[in-house]
């Protein structure tokens, strides 16, 4: 599977990118999220959610949607 | 105006004084309205371990914000009996000082903007993809966390 | 700014947009204010017995009111952690769409401003000894009676 | 005993006067009103508070201040 993840605020310091593509084939958010472990290691120290699709969800969630977003705590306002 | 959605949330920069001047003179002639109440968030010039902040560079996952913005723009009419709602952030630089957020909110009557403008605002912090960078007076950062 | 005492709370005619907009701006040095919240009241165009509103007339036991808006000020710097707090209510006649009351809350935090603003507003509403006689469009009047 | 009462909004309309000073002899704001009551009858039928050198009392309160205020509902905002 073809996937967009986007990074912003802290994780886009830390990733030193702001997107990037990747092949993928597993099935949940948390088994991508161990491919992003392995190419960034500091990511597994670092606070942040995960969108699927633009909406927030767990890592247990089953990977449907082609545009992920690591997502720093927010800072609106 | 309930069904207009707000034609951009998100402004380059500051939003300025004038700017916040102007969209209360707006509402002049809606004259339905008896209570408007306004949020501003305002940079603050906080001192971390003997450094103080100069400034916010806000950055955000825009089109889910936006959505965000657009979702709670709804549920805010929905429970709430508001003549009038906008909401306005700012994007890239922020001085201490200088206002980042303004909400906006009208009604006929007085307590329905009290509840209507905290519950807008919480959600705001809460919900919306917008993230700040804290850049200090000697040029380093940290990342800002709401509370 | 808590030692001060606003200089004047009672304003002949309405307060202008372009008053609110130049308050806000003078709080842009206060860079330890994160949180502003405003509370304005705008006389509303009611329409009574099919006669609508067109201004209500403002006047003042201005002695006693300025000792009660004194007392508030006291009051709400006491109960909560501001940094600066300003009203300013009309005298004499404010059209319909104009600005009659206007409340002004600045506080590092934005939870502070919510709890102060709602309180002074409503202090002001039930305490303070201003009256206001609605002027409809054939010249007729009635009082008006805060709810 | 020398009284300057003030009359505010509906009770100025009704008493065709701002002020006014009195000579009175009572010892209880109730009874001052009851002058007041005979002077203007409507009174009787409008409601208003009592405000005794700017504060306001009940109507069994001991005439002690020589400023009355004869105030109205507020609408203040």
């Amino acid at each position: 599977m073809h996937i967009k993840v986007k990074y912003f605020g802290q994780i886009a310091e830390v990733t030193k990118k702001e997107e990037e593509s990747l092949e993928f084939s597993g099935q949940l958010i948390s088994e991508l999220l161990e491919t992003l472990h392995s190419k960034y290691q500091i990511l597994k120290i670092t606070d942040f959610k995960v969108a699927q699709n633009q909406e927030l969800v767990s890592f247990e969630t089953k990977l449907t949607g082609q545009d992920i977003a690591l997502l720093p705590p927010f800072a609106g306002g | 105006m309930k069904d207009k959605k707000p034609k951009s949330v998100f402004k380059e920069g500051a939003i300025t004084s004038d700017f916040i001047g102007n969209s209360i003179y707006k509402h002049q002639t809606k004259t339905s309205i008896g209570a408007h109440n306004i949020f501003l968030g305002q940079v603050r010039a906080d001192v971390i371990d003997n450094k103080t902040v100069t400034a916010i560079e806000y950055t955000a996952y825009e089109d889910m914000a936006n959505q965000k913005f657009h979702d709670i723009r709804e549920s805010a009419f929905d429970k709430f009996d508001l003549t009038c709602m906008h909401i306005y952030h700012s994007l890239g630089t922020v001085k201490a000082g200088e206002i980042c957020l303004f909400v906006f909110v009208s009604s006929p009557r007085r307590k329905v903007v009290f509840e209507a403008l905290e519950y807008i605002v919480e959600v705001i912090k809460g919900d919306v993809p917008v993230f700040g960078k804290e850049i200090f007076e000697d040029e380093t950062h940290q990342w800002k966390v709401n509370s």
